[in-house]
């Protein structure tokens, strides 16, 4: 371990801050000149600023070890947990902001698109190091308001309208929930802070134990909405849809992790499993076994590539609630939690890749079928190999960091060695079999299916392309360069857990 | 070190190969697949290994560096060569360039990317056959899947998009079940290992490590995670009633691809089992030995009466090479110095006879456009040549001495007949069963050769039959020398097995024994 | 200084070369490869002989000359084992080989036949693996060359692979041997298992061990919980399958005649004098392992009684002339087992040795006829040929008085000495033994009336009366190489009996019996004097030589000759009556419905066939339904159930909020109501 | 004074209603007041709870709840404006093009 220097208050925020910051910066770069701003420029401006970020993120955590910094009298905690997922946040960020550089060339409002983004990323910066119920629950609606807002970003356009209002409908109705749930846990121990819940858990009257637990099932709802869990899950599909593509990476990716870590840290931190007296491994494992399921087996039928890849999200979502599930006592902690950040980081990298290339598909004007991708491969391989590695990472095939990341979630599921987690680990199993079906089935279209009519791809877009053979190169990568990650992973949620 | 060159030349050629153009793209892999087969018969040439690399023998040409490390677990990819796995490196290596060569032909569309794929595959077989750390190995052993579907879905015949994605499924939930399977076993043994490593598993499961988890019994989670693996491998081996991926996917895959599918990607299910279960579990693999032998003897007569009904020669094929590696797990389970080598030999052996049958079929099929053995007849006089080699091909497979068939089911049969793993001489009796196998496979290879070979010519598709280009017969005689030279001097291989599959029986002798009994009283009635 | 023995393994090495010289550059070759053959074949012969003489100088020579598998405790190897009997039967083998290929020249060169290199190629190739089988020095490499002779049958059968019939016979050759094979196989398995050696001599020897064990002083693992005689006897008639199935004995018979499908000099060779012949000579080479088996013994007695009469009756009705011999091969070959179940160890040999010559005579005879009938095998085409081909009908003539058994002709003195053998130990031996032996005999020498009867018809009908075809009338003239081999053969067929003239050596003293002696005073453990001791001893085969009430020994021996050749002659004598004139008639019809049977030779074919393709083929077909249903149904329909599934779970997503707000909620209360209820909360 | 019971019971009968509202309500406004109801339910336990713990956190956080509230009511108001404008109506159930 380096020698870690200590990074005083606000410094440990910079990632949060240089995020917030570029949102300003876009709109005063808009308010310039509101109908000639250059896209150019705008796409450049939100991309630097995450990768800022990023940087940002990157050296504090190696400069401090992801020593952790409670700020603002422990309202917000910057550990390595936190500059971990900062790190997935910003990298999605600046993958998405990148493609969008092409996507948004026809419309208008693109500044107010990009300000929406960082806005988002902001409030999940803050997801990621919120210390209490509080700016946890700030966090989460500065995450999810943008996102509404993006999702129904196509204004004359239906379907992003109707996946906006459904998004905004679910969300209105589960931040309720999540508020309520709060509140409970609140009258039970009188405290909003994390760890402040923690000790107070010991000493909760007998009777309390039901509203406490009422309120961790309510306060989950909140989490399994972000995650896109069932029953919770009902905006994904028409939300990734409906939406933009590049949103859809962005929310599938981005706020997903987002959601889990907020939850990784309430779980372990505020309601540890040895004081509190709710079993909520169990409803974790209950929600993991459904969540994968029935993903999966959606999206084995369907026709339109896109929203199959929203029910696969939703899939991934149910592998990574194991990283909850097998939270049980006998469990190795951080194992556990290890497997599951580590799966996020890869999804991070191989959905937004796919989603990516969906969004390039409906840039060059190709169907959302999976017809319509026949023979792609021999217009644009080089976009298809690229697609290829995607899908099959996620499918857990050793192409990409997926295979690793999904056998330590199966792994980390054995390792607990109950009844229930044996359970998720073939649970996995079977819906990864059907996984490698559908993804196979986009494989398939674009590799082995000749093309339906003589179509012509029309150009080769720089941004969406490059966006695309990054988050390629990356899932690539982490195949063999997952020890980079592996490492921190395990010793964030091991400092978490102490 | 040299395994690393040999992958990397397999990668790199691969890359190369897919930018270059189709007209160059099948000579250009065959020089490059030449590359790894200079490497491994350098490394046979100066192999002096000893002892199982499981047990800590003396490993060559492998490397082994850290590679990534979870909550206390060290991965590191770690390969080497010991008796075990050179031959079937060697195995893959000659068999590579010429699938590649009898790929000329038949392969007339998306050259470069056929050979690239064939080249990615290369690389993922030395692999499989080199790691002994399980995280690399089963990189490789999923990765193999890749390149295969490919190979099927875009190369292959009318029914190849179903056979692909079957193949690829089957084998894929096999290959997840496997692994809980040996995650099970790794994390039982608590402390006593730190890494996923091949050896240091073996070795703390030997070592009697294999301890009471959540008060269930050591014995009991070693039963479990034993038939999870068995379960696993024994799709990819195929061992009935698992095998029905097979014939589909040969059927549809083109000659090249079907080649190597019975030659080495066979050979890996059964490496893996010899590698895994009956390595890493001989207490339970004894205890279970009845149901194994059975399996076995089911497998090959079983196998046998499929191809006996088939039309399709491909099929015909296919189905012997299910009969024929129940001969291998019946020489595994028989833990003797003969079963264990002689199934190690017999993959080799099979893989070698396999792939010159297929191939055979395949130039018949290039020339006449058809399988069917009703479709023609008296071949023999329009392509002797061809026929010359398929008919060396089909006697090697009846197991005529001097080939390399027979060596290997002979030590099998010895090994097995004289195994005492069951008791009154039960394996003798199953073994005898089963050797009824070369009675039938005589049976179906002679039926087919004498309706499509000899006879008046007849073809029931409209092509001008002649005998084959040099490059489509060339790789036939050359596999047949080596079947030959294989089954007058089994001592090239076999000595190296021999000497690897030691230290297993010797662990049976010492650690294998204690497991036995302590299962023995959880099995209850088994035996 | 090299020795007879340095060079034998070039007996075997040097047809090997005319393989790989015939099948490579016989295209190019003047005789196209016929010349290789004969240099090579004439080589074997020669250093056979040099061989011979060392041995009759008394050494004997059993060493490895090549480790197959160098590992383990006793490694396995090829080695050479030659002694007297190995000695004989080389010089037999090498000798017939000479003249096959002398008269291939004439039987497929002249009549212009093509793809004659793969032919001496193959025919290379059988030489060089019978010679090495012969020579084998254990068990595994017997059968190894066991089953190369087998591939060689195979590809000379089906050499005319044009017409539809040669492949055919040739896989049923193949297929019904294999069948015999099988049980072989799992015998040399066994005895490994059982003794961890294979080898023929020595004092590691299994048939050594073996006795070592019965008599108590050894130690060596049996199975199945059987006792050391029971499980050895398992063993042998295990490898007996094997022999049974190469002699072409009852129920393996049937391939043989089918096999008459082959040019005519291959079934002289492979199908008459050699390939059949490995078999019994097995059951020679191990007759240390038989002789402790009465049980076995009596099977082998039993089987080889059996098929001599069998075959011999099937015979009769023939009316091609290679039927004939095929099926008077298989009875022949079945008084050899005759001999050997018997306890006749010198008698079988004695009969082995005079059958390869004057069985390979006759069939070289047919295929002068053939030549001559342009490939017309008919025998009621025939007729009158005496006159138009002296030679070949003299040497017939010689060759069918020895297989009829008439003194003095060689046939007589060997199949005499078997029935002799087989009749005194019968008598001698007490229980059920010898009752088997005395049924095996009286088999025996009915069956010597039915080979007198077939074998003069054949002559007849071939030979005598007025041609019945104009081919007959002028035949196509045979050349010297046709005739060479045949002059050799018919006057060894005339003499070789005088190699052990048993009765006379009993009359008069100084005679002497030549093979007898030869084969008594082999190796250790490997000499026809051991092998007596052993079938004589109580506790090991248990027989002993009896006589007739009344008689001497010596009265035995001379009855017994007496007898076999009166029978000889009464079938001569009625096949003359019947069928001598200018233009005999059938006569079948007198047999009535026995004559439908023997044409379908008692429907052995049917049944086997009905094995092979009735029963397995429907099994198999059931099988592969099966498979295609249930096993792969069963595959398919989880994947289209969970399809199924799929397609109805996305049904849930209505699209409409309100429903997944219903939804939601429901799920939360669902949630709260499990975790609340297992939790306790209320 | 009031025991803490009233006051859950009370929010809870209010966050009923406010679920009741959503379930059974097809306006978009309707459905947006009944998302208010039950954040103000959440409201009501917060403040009594603070009151009964004795410190000001609940209170406090109270004003988070309601400020939030309002924002999301802004980002609401302006989805149903465009979701008017694309299917002429304010009905939550008449946006059904994505389904399945």
């Amino acid at each position: 371990m380096l020698q870690t220097l200590q990074i005083s208050g606000t410094a440990a925020l910079a990632p949060t801050l240089v995020l917030g910051v570029t949102a300003l910066l876009l709109l005063l770069i808009d308010s310039i000149d509101p109908e000639e701003s250059s896209s150019a420029l705008l796409s450049g401006v939100a991309t630097l600023g995450s990768l800022v970020a990023l940087a940002a993120a990157g050296a504090i955590l190696v400069a401090t070890g992801g020593e952790p910094q409670s700020l603002f009298q422990g309202q917000l905690v910057v550990d390595g947990m936190s500059l971990f997922f900062t790190f997935i946040f910003t990298s999605v960020t600046t993958l998405v902001t990148l493609a969008s550089y092409d996507y948004l060339k026809e419309f208008r409002y693109k500044a107010e698109f990009y300000t929406l983004v960082m806005l988002a990323a902001t409030g999940m910066t803050l997801m990621a190091s919120s210390n209490s119920m509080a700016t946890a629950f700030v966090s989460l609606e500065l995450a999810s308001l943008p996102s509404y807002a993006l999702v129904a970003f196509l204004k004359n356009n239906r379907g992003s309208v109707e996946a906006g209002l459904k998004y905004f409908l679910i969300g209105a109705l589960s931040s309720a929930v999540f508020v309520y749930g709060i509140s409970l846990v609140y009258g039970v121990t009188g405290s909003l802070q994390f760890d402040a819940i923690a000790s107070e858990l010991g000493n909760t009257g007998e009777g309390l134990v039901g509203v406490l637990g009422v309120g961790i099932l309510m306060i989950i709802g909140g989490f399994a909405f972000k995650t896109a869990s069932v029953p919770f899950h009902w905006w994904a599909p028409e939300a990734y849809e409906g939406a933009p593509a590049p949103v859809s990476a962005f929310l599938s990716s981005a706020s997903k992790a987002a959601g889990f870590v907020i939850a990784f840290r309430v779980f372990t931190v505020a309601f540890p499993q040895s004081t509190v007296g709710v079993d909520w491994v169990l409803a974790f494992q209950v929600l993991a076994l459904v969540t994968m399921t029935l993903g999966n087996f959606a999206a084995a039928t369907q026709e339109n590539v896109k929203r199959m890849m929203a029910y696969s999200s939703i899939g991934h979502a149910g592998y990574v609630l194991i990283a909850l599930g097998a939270l049980t006592g006998s469990a190795n902690q951080a194992f556990v939690l290890g497997a599951g950040m580590i799966h996020l980081v890869v999804y991070g990298f191989m959905n937004t890749g796919a989603f990516l290339f969906i969004a390039l598909a409906e840039y060059w004007g190709v169907g959302r079928t999976f017809e319509d991708y026949n023979g792609l491969a021999k217009q644009a391989p080089v976009a298809c190999v690229a697609m290829t590695v995607f899908l099959f990472s996620l499918a857990g095939l050793p192409i990409g960091g997926g295979f690793l990341s999904k056998f330590f979630l199966i792994a980390a599921a054995v390792e607990a060695a109950t009844i229930g987690t044996y359970v998720l680990a073939f649970a996995l199993v079977i819906n990864s079999a059907l996984s490698l079906f559908y993804y196979s089935r986009v494989v398939k279209a674009m590799w082995i299916e000749d093309p339906v009519g003589d179509f012509e791809v029309g150009g080769y877009p720089t941004g969406l392309y490059a966006a695309i053979i990054v988050a390629a190169v990356a899932t690539f990568l982490l195949l063999p360069a997952l020890g980079l990650f592996t490492n921190v992973a395990v010793d964030a949620a091991a400092s978490m857990i102490q | 070190m040299l395994v690393e060159l040999l992958l990397a030349a397999c990668l790199v050629g691969a890359v190369v190969t897919f930018v270059a153009p189709d007209r160059v793209a099948g000579k250009l892999a065959l020089g490059i697949s030449l590359l790894p087969l200079v490497g491994a018969l350098y490394m046979y040439a100066t192999f002096d290994g000893s002892g199982n690399a499981l047990f800590g023998g003396a490993t060559m040409f492998g490397e082994n560096v850290a590679w990534l490390d979870l909550a206390g677990y060290q991965l590191s990819y770690h390969t080497g060569l010991d008796g075990l796995s050179l031959p079937l490196v060697v195995l893959s290596t000659v068999l590579i360039p010429l699938a590649i060569l009898s790929a000329w032909t038949p392969i007339q569309s998306r050259q470069s990317q056929f050979y690239g794929l064939v080249l990615l595959m290369e690389a993922s077989l030395i692999g499989v056959f080199s790691a002994l750390d399980f995280f690399v190995w089963f990189v490789f052993w999923e990765a193999v899947l890749i390149p295969m579907y490919f190979l099927i879905g875009v190369w292959g015949g009318p029914r190849r998009k179903y056979a692909a994605i079957k193949f690829f499924v089957y084998t894929n939930v096999a290959s997840l079940v496997m692994f809980i399977g040996f995650m099970t076993l790794v994390f039982a043994l608590g402390d006593s290992v730190s890494s996923f490593g091949l050896p240091a598993v073996t070795q703390a499961i030997a070592a009697g490590n294999l301890g009471n988890v959540a008060g269930v019994a050591g014995s009991t989670i070693a039963l479990v995670s034993f038939v999870l693996m068995f379960f696993g491998f024994a799709v990819k081996v195929p061992i009935v009633p698992l095998h029905t991926w097979l014939p589909d996917a040969h059927v549809e895959a083109p000659t090249p691809v079907s080649v190597l599918l019975a030659g080495v990607l066979l050979k890996m299910g059964t490496y893996a089992l010899l590698r895994f279960n009956f390595t890493m579990l001989p207490g339970v693999a004894q205890d279970l030995a009845v149901f194994i032998a059975l399996l076995g003897a089911a497998s090959v007569i079983y196998g046998a009466l499929l191809a006996l009904a088939q039309q399709d020669l491909k099929r015909i094929v296919a189905y012997s090479s299910v009969s024929s590696m129940g001969y291998v797990i019946l020489g595994l389970v028989a833990y003797t110095q003969y079963g264990l080598g002689g199934a190690t030999f017999q993959m080799v052996a099979h893989g070698l006879i396999s792939g010159l049958m297929f191939m055979c079929v395949g130039v018949v099929y290039n020339t006449t456009h058809t399988r069917m053995v009703g479709d023609m007849s008296g071949l023999a006089s329009r392509m002797p040549y061809t026929v010359g080699a398929l008919i060396a091909g089909a006697f090697a497979y009846m197991g005529l001495p001097l080939m390399a068939g027979f060596a290997g089911e002979f030590f099998i049969f010895r090994g097995s007949f004289a195994s005492t793993v069951l008791p009154n001489n039960g394996m003798a009796l199953i073994t005898g069963v089963a050797m009824f196998g070369i009675v039938i496979v005589a049976g179906y290879l002679l039926f087919a050769m004498q309706r499509t070979l000899f006879g008046e010519f007849f073809s029931a598709t409209e092509y001008d039959v002649r005998e084959a280009a040099v490059h489509d017969v060339a790789p036939l005689f050359v596999l047949v020398l080596l079947i030959i030279a294989l089954g007058t001097a089994p001592g090239i291989f076999f000595e190296m097995i021999w000497n690897a599959s030691q230290p297993i029986l010797d662990n049976v002798q010492s650690g294998g024994e204690a497991a036995v009994e302590s299962l023995a009283t959880v099995l209850g009635g088994v035996r | 200084m090299a020795g007879a023995f340095d060079f034998a393994p070039a007996i075997a090495l040097l047809p090997f070369g005319s393989f790989l010289v015939a099948l490579f550059l016989g295209q190019y070759m003047p005789k196209r490869g016929a010349l290789a053959g004969i240099i090579a074949t004439v080589g074997s012969l020669l250093l056979s002989a040099w061989v011979a003489l060392t041995v009759a100088g008394g050494e004997t020579y059993n060493e490895p000359v090549y480790t197959f598998v160098a590992m383990g405790e006793n490694p396995i190897q090829f080695g050479l084992l030659l002694d007297q009997l190995s000695a004989l039967m080389l010089v037999i083998v090498s000798l017939i080989a000479v003249l096959v290929h002398v008269f291939s020249l004439g039987y497929m060169n002249d009549e212009g036949e093509t793809g004659l290199p793969r032919y001496y190629g193959e025919l290379g190739l059988f030489t060089a693996s019978m010679l090495a089988f012969v020579m084998s020095s254990n068990l595994l490499m017997a059968f190894m060359f066991f089953e190369l002779v087998g591939l060689c049958s195979y590809l000379l059968i089906g050499f005319w692979f044009r017409r539809d019939g040669p492949p055919s016979a040739a896989k049923k050759a193949f297929l019904v041997t294999r069948f015999g094979d099988y049980f072989f196989l799992i015998g040399v398995v066994a005895v490994f298992a059982t003794f961890g050696t294979a080898q023929f001599a020595g004092e590691e020897s299994f048939p050594h061990l073996a006795e070592l064990a019965l008599s108590g002083e050894g130690q060596v693992t049996t199975m199945f919980g059987l006792g050391a005689e029971a499980w050895f006897t398992v063993v042998g008639l295990l490898i007996l399958g094997g022999v049974m199935g190469k002699s072409a004995q009852f129920p393996f018979h049937t391939w043989l005649p089918d096999a008459m499908e082959g040019p005519t000099p291959v079934s002289a060779l492979i199908h008459a004098a050699t390939m059949v012949a490995a078999g019994v000579y097995l059951v020679a080479r191990i007759y240390g392992f038989y002789a402790l088996l009465p049980t076995a013994l009596a099977v082998i007695a039993l089987v080889g009684g059996f098929t001599a009469l069998f075959a011999a009756t099937m015979g009769v009705v023939k009316r091609e002339i290679k039927q004939v011999l095929a099926y008077s091969t298989i009875s022949q070959y079945g008084y050899i087992m005759l001999a050997l179940g018997g306890g006749g160890y010198v008698a079988g040999v004695f009969h082995l040795t005079t059958h390869a010559v004057f069985k390979a005579l006759l069939f070289l005879g047919a295929g002068s006829v053939i030549i001559a009938m342009h490939h017309n095998e008919n025998m009621w085409d025939m007729g009158g040929l005496k006159d138009k081909m002296p030679v070949t009908y003299y040497a017939f003539l010689s060759g069918s008085l020895a297989l009829a058994g008439i003194v003095p002709f060689s046939g007589f003195w060997s199949k005499d000495e078997v029935l002799y053998e087989t009749l005194v130990h019968g008598i001698g031996t007490d229980g059920g033994l010898g009752v088997v032996l005395l049924l095996a005999y009286a088999m025996g020498l009915i069956a010597v009336f039915f080979t007198g009867f077939y074998t003069f018809r054949m002559v007849l009908l071939t030979f005598h009366g007025k041609p019945r075809s104009d081919t007959a009338r002028n035949p196509h003239g045979v050349h010297w190489n046709v005739k060479g081999p045949l002059a050799v053969l018919g006057v060894l067929a005339a003499t070789v009996g005088a190699i052990n003239l048993v009765p006379v050596h009993a009359l008069v003293g100084s005679v002497p019996e030549f093979l007898h002696d030869w084969l008594y005073y082999g190796p250790e453990m490997l000499n026809g004097h051991h092998y007596h001791e052993l079938i004589t001893a109580g506790e090991f085969g248990g027989m002993s030589a009896g006589e007739l009430p009344g008689l001497g020994e010596t009265g035995t021996l001379f009855a017994s000759a007496g007898i076999s050749l009166t029978v000889a002659l009464a079938g001569s004598a009625l096949a003359i009556a019947l069928y001598r004139g200018d233009s005999p008639v059938e006569h079948t019809d007198r047999l009535g419905s026995a004559k439908t049977v023997l044409f379908n030779n008692y429907y052995q074919d049917e049944y086997q066939v009905w094995l092979a393709q009735g029963l397995t083929m429907n099994v198999a077909r059931a099988a592969d339904k099966f498979d295609q249903g249930v096993v792969d149904g069963v595959v398919n329909g989880v994947s289209s159930v969970s399809l199924f599934g799929g397609s109805r779970v996305r049904r849930i997503q209505t699209g409409i909020v309100s429903n997944y707000a219903t939804l939601l909620t429901l799920g939360l209360v669902a949630l709260l109501v499990g975790i609340g209820l297992m939790g306790g909360w209320f | 004074m009031v025991p803490i019971e009233y006051y859950m019971v009370l929010s809870a009968a209010v966050f009923c209603i406010g679920v009741f509202g959503i379930l059974t309500r097809r306006n978009a406004l309707m459905f947006l007041m009944s998302v208010e109801l039950m954040l103000n339910a959440a409201n009501i336990n917060l403040v009594a709870f603070s009151f009964q713990n004795g410190n000001l956190t609940g209170q406090v956080f109270s004003l988070f709840t309601m400020a939030l509230a309002a924002a999301e009511v802004a980002v609401g108001i302006g989805i149903i404006l465009v979701l008017y404008r694309n299917f002429d109506d304010v009905d939550v159930t008449k946006a059904t093009t994505m389904r399945w």
